[in-house]
């Protein structure tokens, strides 16, 4: 007769562990329970909480992509009390998420299109998703190009795929560190973000781009987007505000009439330029 | 389908035994200590009588201001989910103003929207409501500017109305309401022709669709800085507000068992969008003062079809600065 | 039934109380096992709020330990801390939180026999005054933690 | 007095080194609230009288007020406390401010720098009026038991709406303590712990440095007389260390009692 409690969370193990940078880890969880993992789906672009318990919850977009089955991903840095305890954890041990909450990327509805991911540091996380669910069905899709910096070589997250997509064909891969941050070693560029694009140039022609960055980086990046011919329309973003609940009742992540929580995380530009100021 | 019956003054004190030896948890207004706050009480006696308004809305019996989620208990690596909250008591809130009780609209609007929240719904269903409509204002009311009345039915399973001879008339609106009566029905009487005493006069003072339309407009505009400039941050409107909803969560532990609890929170307070980053999207009071208004009477009756105050005027008698939300309502629907 | 065991912690500055401490086990004089230390650099650095996080967490009793006046490694450290727990001391009396809980002293590092002492006489007091429930059950996990035990 | 206060706000401004005078002005019924006059011609909306109670030192550094300049503040003796003890703490140096001082019976006072209003208010040391101490000598005179009772029945009632806090001119941190957690020193929800550790914990951090405006218990929609505790504290630093201008719990002297220590 009781109902269950939205703020239940699954329990998880740590299934596997990657330290991506210093203060980047990874996480693979997967289900305890093997009822919520049959039961269990999410689409490319959906976030979760997650518990460590006795510390509290926090917000992260599921790194993995949906193509892959039985266990989701979550990439974080150390920063506050739960991140901290987050990456004190091991294999192992016990996690909680609940999810998958907010909107999705419309993958769906580009099929036969090219795809431009632009983004930096910790920024790539909520793309990677959409990457590897493109890159699984890559037959839908034209050209994918990944534009991705990041302030050092050493800051760079999933340093394993991104070899791995640097090897294979179909994929073109332009990494970047900002000036500074090389090593003797680095064979990608030296530059930040925007300026790196901009000496790309890939075509906007039926692509569509995905942006995602901290905010000074979105704001130089935008001009260039605009005139390599993208309309706002066709860049694609996830905001991230304050969460507590992911359900739209707490009331952190409220920006205008919206809720990132439950009206995002994605949302176009076009969309993006008429919310107030507050993400 | 409202049935109107009476019930002497004097016969409350039998009405509040009833309904504690039926098993009711019965919250009534008490004064005392410079504050009238609703809790709990075994008799009529010593509840609160006359008061314009209480010091702190009935929030607490649906929304408490610290509630458990769920509880779990850790065993070095392994976690297990431990029996959550137990249901909450059947509960009697007695003497809410009608202002109160609409507000239990936006209560329902946000919680049970979309996700269903359980543990708000769970003592949703178990409060019944008894209100008293109002026979005198203060110059901080204003429920019929938006939308309410001193007589407003919305959210009350029963409503008493004052009538001559030391007795209330009883309309009793919903079946939770007749519930209650049959717990006591022996004090109600048939109500046949009762008068009841003139309720207070309450002026419109602002066209509410005129400011709905005005608002996202002037989301730029120079009034937020002027009004809040004395805004000093605290989140006194937003916990003595009988519509606000919004809440933090916090896991607290003992050795090895845990909790997480639910407690309120206020937009009025920095940190309520402080990222860990040290980036915070409404940086500075003027926003958030913005954040409350534009949530109240522009974001939730666009979204959820309700407006976020019942005009209860309780943030303008608490506030330490006076930031009287009538008068700045006032003041941007008259700006050009 | 056994005799409660009061569970202190004992709050103590590095170069004084704590070196005084391990004079007490060198010595071979026995105390009371029921005090955990907390070594600190120095009385300056005993914050109140770990005073009352230790009575949030569990604690019976607190000892609160240092260098002699003029003796503290850092010079005033201890000379500051005392102004101090004498305006908290007397906050919290006013509260109505009980202060014989609350075990202030100067131990030396020469003094391994008035640690014992101190320790031993803190674990009787503390023991004649019970668990402090009162306080520690204040926090909402205590309370449905005692509700289900008694029910 | 509210003449003499319009006149000075009036020639301040008009100098042009002043860009806004705070001050009390008519608020909504009949209460007054503060005021930021930033033209000459504005200075008639200030107010002076019995009603003029908040603490305006509060304003001094928030953001928004810091942006409209040079500021002068209408103050009391309570105001310019907090002045003195802000600058103490390195908030403000000399020239950052001018005050329009206002004397306990009612006279402007004219103060040609910050120097001269800390010798001002030096000389009238902070002591706790007849009713205050009787009100701190009724609990005093209360079994522990009875404290115990009556606190918990106070801070019961407390929300955690952080009004005392925000009202406070010496809470300026950015960050509050109950706002730290790592680890989280105060229980954030008003439970009864939660609420008591706030209680002790906003009154230590006071403590030497609470100037006894008011503010905390006037400004608590809940009534609880928090300004007991900061009271309490006062009296013990007057009877035990003596009035100091400098900040007490951060000086000693050897000779401070101890018979508290073993």
């Amino acid at each position: 007769m009781e109902e269950k409690n939205v703020y239940q969370p699954y329990l998880m193990r740590i299934a596997a562990a990657i330290q991506e940078t210093p203060d980047v880890k990874t996480f693979r969880l997967e289900f305890i329970n093997e009822e919520d993992r049959k039961n269990f789906n999410f689409r490319a672009g959906q976030f979760g909480e997650y518990s460590v318990f006795g510390e509290g919850e926090s917000t992260f977009c599921i790194a993995s992509s949906p193509t892959r089955e039985g266990y989701i991903e979550c990439t974080f840095r150390k920063m506050g009390r739960v991140t901290k305890a987050l990456a004190s954890r091991e294999v192992g041990d016990t996690l909680g998420f609940r999810g998958p909450y907010g909107n999705t990327f419309p993958i769906d509805q580009w099929k036969g299109k090219s795809l431009l991911f632009v983004t930096g540091g910790i920024a790539l996380p909520p793309l990677r998703c959409v990457i590897w669910n493109a890159l699984d069905t890559r037959e839908n899709f034209k050209d994918i190009t990944i534009v991705y910096g990041a302030r050092s070589v050493q800051d760079l997250v999933y340093k394993h795929e991104l070899e791995e997509w640097e090897k294979r064909g179909d994929v073109k891969l332009i990494t970047t560190v900002d000036p500074g941050g090389e090593t003797p070693e680095w064979k990608g560029q030296v530059g930040f973000v925007p300026t790196v694009l901009e000496k790309a140039a890939p075509s906007s022609a039926d692509t569509i781009a995905l942006l995602c960055g901290p905010p000074i980086m979105i704001k130089l990046t935008m001009p260039i987007l605009t005139k390599l011919g993208f309309s706002a329309e066709n860049i694609f973003t996830t905001l991230e505000n304050r969460m507590k609940c992911g359900i739209g009742k707490c009331g952190r992540c409220n920006v205008g009439k919206y809720f990132v929580c439950k009206d995002g995380p994605v949302f176009t530009f076009a969309q993006v330029n008429q919310l107030p100021p507050e993400y | 389908m409202t049935e109107k019956k009476t019930i002497k003054k004097s016969s409350l004190d039998g009405l509040f035994r009833a309904l504690k030896s039926g098993g009711k948890r019965v919250l009534a207004p008490v004064e005392g200590n410079g504050r009238t706050i609703f809790r709990e009480v075994d008799s009529y006696n010593g509840v609160a009588a006359g008061y314009i308004q209480t010091t702190l809305s009935a929030k607490d019996a649906l929304l408490p201001r610290c509630e458990e989620m769920l509880r779990f208990r850790t065993e070095q690596s392994t976690v297990t989910m431990e029996q959550g909250p137990a249901a909450p008591a059947p509960t009697v809130v007695f003497g809410m103003r009608p202002c109160d009780a609409k507000s239990l609209a936006v209560l329902n609007a946000v919680y049970l929207k979309d996700y269903n929240d359980e543990l708000y719904r769970a003592r949703a269903d178990a409060t019944t409501v008894i209100a008293i409509s109002c026979t005198s204002c203060d110059e901080y009311c204003f429920c019929t500017s938006v939308g309410g009345s001193p007589g407003d039915t919305t959210g009350s399973d029963i409503l008493l109305t004052e009538i001559d001879g030391d007795a209330y008339l009883a309309e009793i609106l919903t079946g939770k309401g007749e519930a209650l009566v049959a717990m006591a029905p022996d004090l109600f009487a048939a109500a046949g022709g009762a008068k009841t005493k003139p309720l207070a006069d309450v002026k419109v003072q602002f066209d509410l669709k005129e400011l709905e339309k005005k608002l996202p407009g002037s989301f730029e505009g120079p009034v937020w800085i002027t009004q809040s400039l004395r805004c000093i941050g605290c989140g006194t409107c937003s916990y003595v507000c009988p519509a606000c909803t919004c809440f933090d969560v916090q896991d607290e532990t003992d050795a090895n068992r845990g909790m997480r609890l639910r407690c309120w929170d206020s937009c009025g307070l920095g940190i309520f969008t402080l990222h860990t980053s040290g980036h915070n999207p409404r940086d500075v009071q003027s926003q958030r003062w913005r954040q409350r208004i534009m949530h109240k009477f522009s974001y939730q009756p666009d979204q959820l079809s309700v407006v976020g105050c019942v005009g209860c005027g309780r943030c303008s008698r608490a506030c330490p600065v006076d930031m009287n939300i009538l008068q700045h309502i006032k003041d941007i629907v008259e700006a050009r | 039934m056994a005799e409660f065991e009061p569970k202190i912690i004992a709050f103590v500055c590095n170069w004084c109380t704590y070196t005084g401490a391990d004079l007490t086990g060198t010595s071979r004089i026995k105390y009371a096992a029921n005090v955990r230390i907390i070594r600190l650099p120095c009385t300056g650095r005993i914050d109140f709020m770990l005073l009352m996080k230790a009575f949030a967490k569990g604690a019976d009793g607190i000892i609160v330990s240092g260098c002699h006046p003029n003796d503290c490694h850092y010079t005033s450290g201890n000379f500051h801390a005392r102004r101090r727990w004498m305006v908290f001391r007397s906050l919290l009396n006013f509260m109505g939180i009980d202060v014989r809980r609350i075990i202030f002293s100067w131990v030396s590092a020469a003094e391994g026999a008035k640690w014992a002492e101190v320790v031993n006489t803190a674990v009787k007091e503390i023991r004649a005054l019970g668990p402090y429930d009162e306080y520690k059950n204040l926090s909402p996990i205590r309370a449905s933690w005692r509700s289900e035990h008694a029910g | 007095m509210q003449d003499k206060i319009i006149q000075k706000a009036r020639e301040l401004l008009s100098g042009g080194d002043v860009k806004v005078v705070i001050g009390y002005g008519r608020g909504t019924g009949d209460r007054v609230h503060a005021v930021f006059v930033q033209k000459p011609e504005d200075a008639g909306a200030l107010v002076m009288d019995a009603r003029c109670l908040q603490n305006l030192a509060v304003y001094l550094p928030k953001q928004e007020v810091k942006a409209l300049g040079k500021p002068a503040i209408v103050a009391r003796p309570p105001v310019m406390r907090a002045i003195r003890q802000l600058m103490y703490e390195e908030q403000f140096r000399e020239g950052d401010i001018v005050v329009i001082g206002v004397s306990d019976d009612g006279q402007v006072l004219d103060f040609p720098d910050l120097k001269s209003m800390i010798e001002y208010i030096d000389k009238l040391p902070l002591t706790l009026s007849p009713e205050e101490a009787a009100a701190v000598a009724k609990l005093d005179a209360m079994t522990r038991e009875e404290r115990w009772k009556f606190w918990m029945e106070e801070t019961s009632a407390c929300i955690k709406c952080y009004a005392c806090r925000a009202s406070c001119p010496m809470c300026y941190c950015p960050r509050c303590t109950v706002e730290c957690n790592q680890p989280q020193w105060i229980s954030v929800p008003a439970h009864e712990m939660g609420n008591l550790e706030w209680h002790i914990m906003r009154a230590m951090h006071l403590a030497g440095r609470c100037v006894n405006c008011g503010d905390c218990y006037r400004n608590c929609p809940l009534k609880i007389p928090l300004n007991l505790l900061t009271q309490r504290i006062i009296a013990d630093i007057g009877d035990n260390f003596g009035q100091e201008s400098e900040y007490v719990l951060a000086a000693f002297k050897p000779e401070d009692k101890e018979d508290f220590i073993r």
